[in-house]
């Protein structure tokens, strides 16, 4: 990662580190610890769209999958929580194989129908055989590793924005290496990479993979910390919403899938005291910053702050 | 036996008809922009509650209602297009969807406030005893709204064949650059072409509303089944997308028929997905046409 | 050695190649010559992997590669450049290069995010390796501006350079002095012999420059309406009646 | 880029407007509320919210609890379980309320259940699962006021019996709501002697259930059981109507609005459903304890909003006296309102019935809070 991005990190688990005692009370941070979880499928999701071109109308898919497998296992058979969520991660990886292959030789609206109707008929598979139906179960356990048991609003957030932080590493290690640049090139010329020997479909896969790893993580965490689940979680809607987040954020940006999952969580929280009317002016707030920051909020700053170093220069 | 069956049937061509109306707008829009106006969903909503509000609260009488109703909701999606479509450049097409997901989430915003929460209904446009056919019951408005769908196919396919202005449509859609040059408004054509399917929208709603009522939130199951119409019978096809939607809703009927109603979403996509596998620009899109588009 | 046996392919209909076969021996240059549709194109995107052939079959040092996908014959050690530009234009110079040497590199997924000590080496060592290469096509000054803003000739320069980062035997060039000047074509025409020389690589080139083309190539293979009309060496070539008559009206004979 | 200043100033006003605490004048009582008032169970929360603001301002016209005006703060859940624990967490947080009524479904109360244990705080749901109050030993804190779903199963399997109907069709929508009926209509058939001869399922947007219709009548059943809240239970209706079934269609409680006879016209003519008595009260005996209550809730509502409340607003009228009489009683002390509630509220007369609530039983409810009613010539009517 570079030394901008680095600097960012720094400040920002500094924010972190340093949010519970300023935000506090279990409201603020249970905003947080949603901003967080989504914030960790948007990173997944940027990378997919932002450096591999792949569009995703089904992540709440991966993340319901996560929420589900890891939930169900724990409850039904007692595994410790840490076990059950890496097997939500690896049944979502396994999702993932099955999505992407057909998913290879799809584009542009074509591979969007073909996510949405992925992450639909995981709906479906979880309204009519998930444990619970459509009204879901409860009593999921706490997480907990090592005998200590995270259930506090406080070391909850810890864990969630830890695991995003050591996510965004990894993933700027990933994006900064050989992987990242291939992912790139594919965007711009399947052709020529296939050509320069950089074997697409296989990138493909494993990009879509590692969206899905990230989602099932999200999912289980939430599942870990809400303790009660339902379908309705995991719907197209949520899906779009991702999208959402990493759009405003700035779609070729970790930071802006971070940025955009916070805002994205936070504002409707904010438009409450519009009552009824918080759909109008959510509507409107989404309109108007997608018309007037286009590119996203995060490369937005970058350029703001680009330009004022430049202009302090001249 | 056979009874049963085409009772499936007509309920899915009900069902059907709707998904086809709203494939259809899609096209019309993604034939001009390549964009998926994903708002599309709620001008069939728009359709059905001004319908409602002018024959029902103002008692006009049925013609005069939806004619209004069909004019305001082109006025409303002109507004779409010169306050959020036209003021962007049309290079980052995801943007741009994510816009109409943007105007649908106000649009929905718009209609909770003026309408309420309730669904509306109000009386078919023909009263009186459904048809038997074999046994299987047809009620006269299912024949309405597939009459209608019908004649907005072909009322549609003379517009964009016959007419001059429907002409210099498919140029754009064809090659905005190369329409730019030979002197057709572009601009125009594309606010034409968002006015055009909300119209299209805004009918579906009018004859669907007295059989499956409108509320407010329709609109985005209505886009997902459309989109996935519009994507089985391939972008740009507009027959296609109807084909598309009578399709899927057969379908869904069936899967609930013969197998279980509870999978009938999923199935139906299953099948999409399989459909894709095998031809990845859809039942009737070409895969050259596909290579050309922008996304 | 690459044989080119009986190839045929045809897009709806149209015969785009029929029985097409000829050799490339190693070390040669070897020019595919012919006028606008000739079907010069379609048979570097078969023997590249881009389009399977219809029938027929491409043998590369012993090996069928036709049917094979365009990966795995690049990993073959066949690498090439376009006629319309296929460079990464939202990446840099030096990154265009560095994709080159993606498949001669092998840090996966987790490793590359986990930094393991191994990836920092082998990235070090792509990027040397890459800025020599740079060195090579003289772009190195150029390295950290992106491919999309490059004027043509270093585009195509850009190109040869990518694909010589994948360590090519046989490299495949589709038309890469057009679009180029006079003294680019010149320079072009010296740096392609000196691949041959110094790289011991075997280079097919399909150009439309006859005095590049007469000038560097060994032997020259000419089609015409998708089928060979004639091949041999540059003198014979020159002078073939079948082959001027197809030309007839074009200024470059 | 003024516009990026302006909606920066938009974003800061609206942080500064949340972290603002409501400035109030004499120590009301604080009362949280968390209903669906938007999204796919808006249908509930919308007549649920509107009945708690007109108790509000009648209680405080009235003098409040011993002078002490309530102040009952609402928050929309959306829908959205991730949204009512936020919800939660920020009534018992920021706003630090002594109960909390709501929310509106099923799964958002059992989203809720751990944090109201840890927070020792009461929640009142007005959902209907059973889950949310058993088992009763793992909910303290949690009580809910609509009967439950196995006591409107039971009112209408016995009618069935007693009508010599033994083999129904059912059909539920797939969300939780037509869920848990789904899981009560299953598991008690047996105990009536009924056989489900066809189990269907339908979308909450579905616009077309004639299939599902025809499966039933193809699969020989004498009687279909719809369960389905919002525009759903019309379109059955319609199809059922058109399809000329001849078989008797049974609808959950959730059919108990008068907008459902109204959308549904002539079709819903002989639509039987077993419905709390809030929606017929007009036609209790006039000795019926709940007479009373049902008269001025229905009128104050239909006064102040021009619409009925519906059983829904009812629910939520039930937990709010509830806690307001838990309160009046015991004062503002979180565990002794709970064991108000759980001993004291005996024999008490809601919307909803006469409530009994104990140790063992967090609802209160049985089937007798119920009355069959028949939709004739556009008009409830109570079966004998």
């Amino acid at each position: 990662m570079g030394r901008g991005n680095f600097t960012t990190l720094l400040v920002f688990i500094t924010a972190i580190s340093l949010f519970p005692f300023i935000g506090s009370g279990s409201y603020v941070l249970t905003v947080g610890i949603f901003s967080g979880i989504n914030a960790l499928v948007a990173i997944g999701l940027c990378i997919l769209m932002g450096y591999a071109g792949q569009v995703s109308l089904g992540q709440a898919g991966f993340y319901g999958i996560g929420a589900y497998v890891s939930a169900v296992i724990s409850v039904k058979f007692g595994l410790p929580v840490i076990v059950c969520m890496a097997a939500g991660m690896a049944v979502a990886a396994g999702a993932a194989v099955v999505l992407a292959i057909p998913a290879l030789r799809l584009k542009g609206h074509y591979l969007a129908v073909a996510t949405l109707g992925f992450g639909e008929i995981i709906h479906v598979i979880l309204n009519e055989w998930g444990l619970g139906g459509p009204s879901g179960f409860g009593d999921i356990p706490n997480f907990s590793l090592f005998g200590i048991t995270v259930e506090s609003a406080s070391s909850f957030f810890y864990l969630v924005w830890g695991v995003v932080a050591v996510t965004a590493v990894f993933s700027f290690n990933l994006i900064n290496s050989r992987n990242g640049r291939a992912l790139r090139a594919i965007h711009d010329s399947e052709t020529a990479s296939n050509a320069m020997g950089v074997d697409v479909s296989v990138l493909k896969i494993k990009v879509f993979i590692l969206s899905a790893v990230y989602a099932a993580f999200a999912g289980s965490l939430y599942a870990h910390y809400v303790t009660f689940i339902s379908p309705a979680s995991f719907s197209l809607f949520h899906s779009v919403l991702l999208l959402m987040m990493v759009i405003v954020g700035g779609i070729t940006n970790i930071w802006g899938a971070i940025v955009g999952a916070v805002v994205i969580t936070v504002l409707p929280e904010l438009l409450k005291k519009f009552e009824e009317f918080d759909i109008l002016v959510y509507g409107l707030i989404l309109t108007l910053s997608l018309m007037f920051f286009r590119k996203g909020l995060v490369p937005l700053i970058i350029d703001k702050l680009q330009q004022r170093k430049g202009s302090g220069r001249a | 036996m056979f009874t049963v069956f085409l009772q499936f049937l007509f309920s899915g061509l009900t069902t059907g008809a709707v998904y086809a109306l709203v494939g259809l707008g899609f096209n019309i829009i993604y034939n001009a922009t390549s964009i998926i106006n994903l708002a599309q969903g709620e001008f069939v909503v728009v359709g059905g509650l001004l319908m409602w509000l002018f024959s029902e609260s103002f008692k006009l009488p049925f013609l005069v209602s939806a004619v209004l109703t069909i004019l305001v909701s082109g006025l409303l999606a002109l507004l779409m297009e010169r306050l959020t479509i036209k003021p962007l450049p049309k290079t980052d097409l995801l943007l741009m969807i994510m816009i109409t997901v943007a105007v649908s989430i106000l649009l929905r915003g718009l209609l909770m406030f003026k309408f309420g929460k309730n669904p509306y209904v109000y009386p078919p446009f023909t009263e009186g005893e459904p048809f038997i056919i074999a046994g299987a019951v047809i009620q006269q408005q299912t024949l309405w709204v597939i009459g209608i769908t019908f004649s907005c196919i072909i009322l549609i396919y003379l517009f964009f064949n016959r007419t001059l202005i429907g002409k210099a449509m498919r140029a754009c859609a064809v090659n905005p650059t190369a329409a730019m040059l030979v002197g057709i408004d572009v601009e125009k054509m594309i606010m034409l072409s968002f006015v055009l399917s909300a119209m299209v929208g805004a009918i579906g709603g009018i004859a669907v509303t007295p059989i499956s009522l409108m509320e407010y939130d329709k609109g985005p199951m209505l886009a997902v089944k459309g989109f996935c119409a519009a994507i089985m019978g391939g972008l740009g096809r507009g027959r296609g997308s109807v084909a598309g939607g009578f399709i899927i809703g057969i379908l869904e009927s069936m899967t609930a028929g013969y197998i279980h109603s509870g999978l009938k979403d999923a199935v139906a996509l299953l099948i999409l997905l399989a459909i894709l596998f095998f031809k990845p620009a859809g039942i009737f899109g070409s895969k050259t046409a596909l290579q050309m588009r922008r996304f | 050695m690459l044989e080119i046996k009986n190839i045929n392919k045809s897009f709806g209909g149209i015969s785009a190649l029929s029985d097409v076969s000829f050799n490339a021996n190693e070390r040669e240059i070897k020019a595919v010559i012919g006028p606008n549709g000739a079907g010069k194109t379609t048979l570097l995107h078969i023997i590249s992997g881009i389009y399977p052939p219809d029938g027929g079959e491409v043998i590369w040092s012993g090996n069928k590669i036709s049917g094979m996908s365009s990966v795995n014959i690049a990993r073959k050690g066949i690498s090439r450049t376009f006629q319309h530009v296929e460079l990464f234009g939202h990446l840099t110079v030096l990154e265009n290069v560095m994709i080159g040497r993606h498949m001669r590199t092998k840090a996966g997924f987790i490793a590359s995010g986990l930094k393991l000590p191994f990836v920092g080496r082998e990235e070090r060592k792509i990027k040397a390796k890459s800025e020599e290469i740079l060195d090579l096509v003289g772009l190195r000054n150029k390295e950290y501006e992106l491919a999309s803003t490059l004027p043509i000739g270093e585009e195509r320069m850009l190109e040869i350079a990518r694909a010589l980062a994948t360590e090519p035997q046989l490299l495949l060039l589709d038309e890469p002095a057009s679009g180029l000047n006079e003294a680019e074509t010149n320079a072009l025409s010296v740096f392609i012999t000196n691949l041959k020389t110094n790289l011991n690589l075997t280079i097919m080139l399909v150009e439309h420059d006859m005095g590049l083309v007469m000038n560097i190539s060994d032997s020259i293979v000419v089609l015409d309406f998708g089928e060979k009309l004639a091949e041999g060496l540059p003198e014979d070539i020159r002078n073939n009646k079948l082959v001027i008559d197809a030309y007839l009206g074009d200024e470059d004979i | 880029m003024k516009v990026f200043k302006i909606l920066l100033a938009v974003f800061i006003v609206l942080g500064l407007s949340m972290s603002v605490a409501n400035s109030a004048g004499k120590e009301p009582y604080k009362i949280g509320a968390i209903f669906s008032v938007t999204g796919p169970a808006s249908f509930l929360g919308e007549p649920e919210k509107n009945t708690v603001i007109m108790l509000q301002e009648q209680i405080n016209k009235a003098g409040g609890i011993n002078g002490h005006p309530i102040e009952v703060i609402i928050e929309d859940s959306k829908s959205d379980e991730t949204q009512s624990v936020l919800a939660s967490k920020k009534l018992l947080e920021s706003d630090k309320v002594l109960a909390i009524i709501g929310p509106s479904t099923t799964g958002e109360s059992m989203a809720l259940v751990p944090i109201m244990n840890t927070a020792k705080t009461p929640l009142v749901s007005c959902a209907a699962g059973a889950p949310i109050t058993q088992p009763v030993n793992e909910r303290h804190w949690i009580f809910k006021t609509p009967q439950y779903d196995f006591s409107v199963v039971e009112a209408i399997y016995a009618y069935m019996k007693s009508k010599g109907i033994a083999k129904v069709g059912i059909m539920t929508v797939s969300t939780g709501f037509g869920d848990s009926g789904k899981k009560a209509l299953q598991e008690l058939a047996p105990k009536y002697g009924i056989t489900i001869a066809a189990d269907e399922r339908y979308g909450p947007k579905d616009s077309d259930m004639s299939t599902q219709l025809t499966k039933i009548k193809a699969a020989g059943a004498q009687a279909v059981i719809n369960w389905s809240i919002g525009p759903t239970q019309v379109v059955v209706t319609k199809n059922w109507h058109a399809l000329k079934m001849g078989m008797p269609l049974f609808q959950s409680h959730g059919w108990g609005s008068k907008k459902n006879i109204e959308l549904a016209g002539k079709a819903a003519e002989g639509v039987i459903a077993p419905l709390g008595r809030l929606v017929v009260w007009d036609k209790l005996a006039d000795k019926h304890p709940q007479k009373a209550l049902l008269k001025k809730y229905s009128a104050d509502y239909e006064a102040k909003y021009k619409s009925e409340p519906g059983t829904f607003g009812g629910h939520a009228y039930d937990s709010l006296m509830m806690v307001v009489e838990a309160i009046k009683k015991v004062g503002p002390d979180k565990a002794k309102i709970r064991n108000y509630i759980e001993t004291k509220i005996n024999k008490w007369p809601g919307t909803g019935g006469i409530f009994n609530m104990s140790s063992k039983d967090h609802c209160g409810l049985d089937k007798d809070a119920l009355e069959m009613v028949v939709v004739k010539n556009g008009d409830w009517e109570i079966l004998k």
